[in-house]
């Protein structure tokens, strides 16, 4: 079976600036797809080319394909990308805050998705909205659907805005950072629901987070990517077990667990390069503490590794350095 | 400290930009014809020759005459000293006027706040004009009343702008920060709120003055304005306005400097906003 | 414990908001009667959700905004009392790392002005060598003095707000979630900066965070918050928690591990509105234990007087 | 809905009060006493007092304030000291006049000022845009009175397409309505723009796009509608504008309307008639600021709740 949404060396590029270098992921049915990486590592911005919607940032794909159910969205006309779009595509914001247009009722909101396109009439689509809601435990549905955004709290938004990207019977949902912008206790109700719909629906998620904590609990895979390109790619067990690339490896040390001793937190040094910047050679050199000469001096190529896996390192595999 | 130093390097980026470039050259035009008027011209600005009134532009006289065969490029330079420093003189007033009860409405808060905002949201909502009018009217026409009145039109902008400025850098965290470290009011409002709301208040005076050269040329047309025989860009309109048909150019080139000097100002005004990357900060305030 | 160096004493803070024209005024207290002590050379963190009161709290012991009442000692001093010129030079014995590195430096200072700024504002010479000795100890190179905070990223420019904060010798720093606008790769890097400051100075720490896994790394004690009040203090970071909403916080954040996947069991509901509060415990509207009791009645916060619990039904 | 509609009303009163208090006294600083226009050379001072005492100009300050005020109220605004006739009349002969004027060019203003606006938003920095925002500047930095002469240069007098003057008939209002309108369009097609811009780099638009939704459904039913109330805001806080516009105007076309009335009786220093359309242009302007919130509070529930 062809994996519902594959992206095969796609680098983007806004302006003359290329943020995205050869990214390759693949994500089938069922499955929970983790991104993860620091900010500016291109998480956003590989979510906003998995949806079409490059354009309205200014950015372009400029090499290779990105397969929706097989068939290539980049070489797609934009009417073709966009009654993907909501229909089979299902996007989740990372901020609920502002995710909602502020001056029209929440009801209508989720309703203009199932009339569009799946052609339901006012009513049907209303009737779906409702059952919808419901299915997302939020109390008193009817009620909520003519309430005004700034009368929900932020979770209650994110469940709107999680209804909104079902309403159209989506196969796969993209989820920017869901969780966020939400108080601690809510992220784990979100995070719940989400995982729920894949189990229960057989949907496919692509979760953008930051949070290697979620990515532990709820993920398949994890690709990891730093300064816009793909470093690590592998299923989750083995990933934290024995992470290849050194960058995967810093990532889990940073979170403290129950079991970290006092000093044993270990930070990145330095910070992430801006696209204006980028080293040469394996961009993660600078940081690296494995860094040897031909890190900076020739770029590692992504290579099988492991069980399904695949890492661009020249020194992967366990080990302190 | 940096403070000071850095607006100027922004006046020169901004005339990095073509049109900026443009725009400042033609200021630099006006400034130095009305300062070197007396050398520029051949003519007198007041003296009548009624055989050569009413001529149409020529070699002699480049814009022609007035109707009182006055040297019209003369009087328009003449014109230009008035008219900008009538409208630059009033403006600064009017902006370290705004600027004190801006920053003092928006620092301290309170019941002053209250009453300052009620009344310049009052004073706001009426045009500039009639404001104008109305005090040139109780102080007399000439050239201070055309001063004052467009001080008092203008203050209400600059107060709203400086106190609205004042309010958003008051809730940035690095004024916090130097409470905590024990700073008065004095430190914050002087070394913190200040010297940040300065830019896109001066930018915004700059911009004005040029609404303000618009509103000395509309009271000098109503007779207000200078009186004669001293020129300024209105008061030659206004004796213009009677000889539209007769003789278009006496109105015709005193009102084409008004606009082209303030459509300049504006777009110097614009390439200093984009030089200083303070655009978002430049929202007429609501 | 050792001697408290900071202790606090019923405070409370109610803001008053609306009453305007024909309007009426509403009043929420974002900090009810919180009592705490802070041990000389002690992390004491204090966590919890939006809307606890954590970091009003946090303002209301540097008495950067003032309480309704309550006292904070310094040291046995009471800071709430004290005159304009007291209070800035009790300043120089406290200072305060906040969360938003962009917003907490001024734009239009370069890193010295910012660094010596607290020397500036307390009218004291700036000791020479003392830029480039605050930004090592901070791990900035002495080259970033000339630049100004643009230029600068998340990370660096929390390490000049700590330079600044620590600039004067202050025995008592204020952390306001100082890591929770960066990256975690960058938040480890300051926790570990924090935590050589502390063990070098001898520097005492009030930590206020969200990040409960955090707190539980880095502090020695935990005071957890829930709707202005404190519902929990932990002893240290292994005792099991007693309090249902501590536990619910705990179950909430997910392990970075996924040998320790487990089913989640999210708490129901959301943090309720400040200006309605429920007459009995905050709590009892989302809370699995509550009773009747709960909706009636406030538990106090008693029990062990080293763990100390405000709930009814403690685990 | 309601209720905030008439608390936001009943909130005009202290307002009305304010601002006439102030037009009150600003008349009493004006220099220059109309009762040497109403004498004869070399009359006596009886011959004044009684004057004075008729036109209750001897009484104290605040008595002829509230005086003055009761007359208002009751709709008597006096009688005109050069004109001698009623006030009440002048301002009703003229009033039709400046609304109708006014009202046309707000209506010019707003209807051509979106369009342009959205028009140069949608071509973000393409020609489209940089050509009406050119003519936008172009237009809003020449003075009216001027701008008003010119047209009626080119299109009255060398084109002969509208009457030079006068209020007569329809096309007497075309060159003073764009004239007026001009400036106003500039405003409005700079605020609808920027705003348009801002509006479409928020979130929720993103997620708007994400649904499937068209680009110039999202552009027309969201984008704009967010951008209008910025727009509405300012038009009503600037409904002076173009009342003041209207003033310089009028006189440059002598159209009979409040501007003509209120200059003239300033030069005459006709204190009941200054008053009275002073109060009059107040009035507009109060009302205009009612309505921008009541369509602010219409348009945005957020403003609703913030204000319940």
């Amino acid at each position: 079976m062809s994996p519902l949404l594959e992206l095969q060396g796609v680098s983007v590029a806004i302006a003359h600036a290329q943020l995205l270098d050869g990214i390759s992921l693949r994500l089938d049915r069922g499955q929970i797809l983790g991104l993860v990486g620091e900010s500016g590592s291109g998480k956003s911005l590989t979510a906003m080319a998995a949806m079409g919607l490059l354009p309205l940032i200014g950015g372009r794909v400029t090499t290779g394909a990105i397969r929706f159910d097989g068939q290539d969205m980049v070489q797609m006309t934009e009417a073709q990308r966009r009654a993907l779009r909501g229909r089979r595509i299902g996007f989740i914001t990372q901020n609920p805050m502002t995710a909602l247009d502020p001056v029209q009722r929440i009801g209508a909101q989720i309703d203009v998705v199932s009339r569009l396109h799946l052609g339901l009439s006012s009513a049907a689509a209303r009737a779906r909205t409702l059952e919808l809601m419901t299915q997302l435990r939020i109390p008193e549905a009817g009620a909520v659907a003519e309430a005004w955004p700034h009368q929900l709290s932020g979770g209650m938004k994110q469940r709107i805005v999680i209804a909104m990207a079902l309403a159209g019977e989506p196969d796969l949902i993209i989820a920017d950072e869901p969780t966020t912008a939400l108080d601690v206790t809510v992220q784990a109700q979100i995070i719940q629901i989400l995982a729920a719909l894949v189990r229960d629906r057989g949907l496919a998620l692509l979760l953008i987070t930051h949070d290697m904590g979620v990515v532990a609990q709820v993920c398949d895979r994890v690709a990891v990517l730093y300064a816009g390109r793909l470093a690590e790619e592998r299923p989750v067990d083995p990933i934290f077990a024995a992470p290849a690339h050194p960058y995967t490896r810093a990532l889990t040390l940073c979170i403290p667990r129950d079991d970290t001793a006092r000093g044993a937190l270990h930070g990145i040094p330095g910070a992430v390069p801006t696209a204006l910047n980028y080293p040469s050679g394996c961009r993660f050199h600078p940081r690296c503490p494995k860094a040897v000469s031909a890190c900076s001096a020739t770029q590692p190529a992504l290579v099988a590794y492991g069980e399904d896996g695949r890492v661009a390192c020249h020194l992967p595999g366990p080990g302190a350095p | 400290m940096t403070a000071a130093a850095r607006p100027a390097p922004a006046v020169l980026r901004a005339f990095r930009r073509p049109v900026g470039a443009l725009a400042g050259a033609w200021l630099l035009l006006v400034i130095a014809a009305a300062i070197f008027a007396p050398l520029l011209s051949p003519y007198e600005y007041d003296i009548q020759t009624l055989k050569e009134a009413y001529q149409p532009p020529s070699a002699a006289h480049w814009l022609g005459t007035d109707e009182f065969g006055r040297d019209l490029l003369t009087r328009l330079m003449y014109g230009a000293r008035t008219s900008l420093s009538v409208s630059a003189i009033a403006i600064l007033i009017s902006v370290l006027c705004g600027m004190t009860l801006g920053a003092a409405a928006g620092y301290f808060g309170g019941r002053f706040d209250r009453l300052v905002t009620v009344v310049v949201d009052l004073t706001w909502s009426f045009p500039e004009i009639l404001i104008a009018l109305i005090l040139v009217a109780i102080i007399g026409p000439g050239t201070t009343g055309v001063l004052v009145a467009i001080s008092v039109a203008y203050l209400a902008q600059f107060t709203r702008l400086t106190r609205a400025q004042i309010m958003t850098l008051k809730g940035e965290t690095f004024i916090e920060a130097a409470r905590s470290l024990g700073a008065g009011s004095g430190h914050i409002l002087f070394r913190h709120l200040l010297p940040n709301a300065l830019a896109p208040v001066l930018v915004s005076a700059m911009l004005a003055t040029g609404d303000a050269i618009i509103l000395e040329a509309t009271l000098g047309f109503f007779g207000l304005g200078a009186q004669p025989p001293t020129p300024s860009w209105g008061s030659m309109m206004s004796a213009g306005s009677a000889l539209l048909f007769k003789s278009p150019g006496i109105i015709l080139f005193p009102g084409l400097a008004v606009a082209i000097t303030v459509i300049a100002i504006n777009l110097f005004g614009d390439a200093l906003i984009a030089a200083l990357d303070i655009r978002s900060r430049m929202r007429p305030p609501q | 414990m050792s001697q408290p160096l900071i202790r606090v004493e019923g405070l409370s803070r109610r803001f008053d908001t609306g009453g305007g024209f024909l309007k009426a005024p509403r009043s929420m207290w974002a900090v009810r009667d919180v009592s705490l002590a802070v041990g000389q050379g002690e992390v004491l963190g204090v966590v919890g959700e939006s809307g606890c009161g954590k970091s009003t709290l946090a303002r209301l012991v540097l008495r950067l905004i003032e309480p309704t009442s309550g006292r904070v000692l310094l040291d046995g001093t009471d800071l709430t009392t004290l005159g304009a010129a007291d209070l800035r030079a009790a300043r120089r014995r406290m200072a305060m790392v906040f969360q938003d590195p962009y917003s907490s430096l001024d734009p239009r200072y370069t890193v010295a002005d910012v660094v010596t700024e607290p020397f500036v504002v307390q009218r004291r010479p700036v000791p020479p060598g003392a830029v480039a000795e605050m930004l090592e100890a901070v791990g900035l190179p002495a080259s970033a003095a000339a630049g100004y905070p643009h230029q600068l990223s998340g990370g660096q420019r929390q390490r000049v707000g700590i330079a600044r904060a620590l600039a004067l010798h202050p025995e008592f720093l204020v952390l306001d979630e100082p890591t929770a606008s960066l990256d975690v790769s960058i938040q480890a890097q300051i926790i570990e900066l924090l935590s050589g400051l502390r063990d070098r100075l001898g520097l005492t720490y009030l930590f206020i965070s969200h990040d409960l896994g955090l707190v539980r790394y880095f502090c020695d004690r935990i005071v957890v918050m829930y709707l202005g009040a404190v519902v929990e203090v932990l002893p240290d970071t292994t005792t099991a928690p007693r309090h249902p909403y501590t536990r619910a916080l705990m179950d909430s954040s997910f392990s970075p591990d996924p040998a320790q996947r487990r089913t989640l069991a999210p708490l129901a509901g959301e943090i309720p509105s400040p200006f309605a509060l429920p007459a009995g415990c905050a709590f009892a509207d989302r809370c699995p234990r509550a009773d009747a009791r709960c909706l009636a009645e406030r538990p106090p916060l008693d029990g062990d007087p080293a763990h100390p619990t405000a709930c009814f039904h403690p685990l | 809905m309601l209720a905030y509609a008439i608390r936001r009303s009943l909130m005009l009163v202290p307002v009305f009060l304010a601002v006439s208090v102030i037009i009150f006294l600003i008349l009493h600083f004006i220099p220059g006493d109309p009762i040497d226009n109403l004498l004869k050379v070399g009359s006596s001072p009886t011959a004044r007092a009684e004057i004075e005492a008729r036109y209750g100009l001897d009484k104290p300050l605040p008595v002829q304030y509230l005086i003055w005020l009761g007359n208002v109220l009751t709709g008597d605004l006096g009688t005109a000291i050069v004109a001698r006739r009623p006030v009440i009349d002048l301002i009703g002969q003229a009033l039709p006049h400046s609304l109708a004027l006014g009202g046309l060019a707000l209506a010019f203003s707003s209807i051509v000022g979106i369009t342009l606006g959205v028009i140069a938003a949608l071509n973000r920095d393409r020609w489209p845009d940089r050509a009406i925002m050119g003519g936008v500047l172009v237009g809003s930095t020449m003075p009216s009175f001027w701008l008003g002469l010119m047209m009626m240069l080119a299109f009255s007098v060398w084109l002969g397409w509208f009457p030079v003057s006068g209020a007569r008939g329809w096309s007497s209002l075309v060159l003073p309505v764009l004239t007026i309108g001009l400036g106003g369009t500039a405003l409005v097609t700079r605020i609808t723009r920027v705003s348009m811009i801002e509006v479409a780099q928020k979130d929720f638009v993103t997620l708007l796009h994400a649904k499937g939704l068209s680009p110039l459904r999202i552009q027309l039913r969201h984008v704009l509608r967010h951008a209008l109330i910025p727009v509405v805001t300012i038009l009503a806080l600037r409904i002076g504008w173009i009342l003041g516009g209207a003033v310089t105007v009028e006189v440059v076309f002598a159209r009979p309307g409040l501007g003509t009335l209120l200059i003239k009786a300033l030069a005459q220093h006709d204190y009941p008639v200054v008053q009275a359309s002073l109060l009059m242009l107040a009035m507009a302007v109060m009302i205009g600021t009612l309505l921008g919130d009541l369509l602010q509070a219409a348009m945005d529930p957020r403003v609703r709740a913030a204000l319940a």
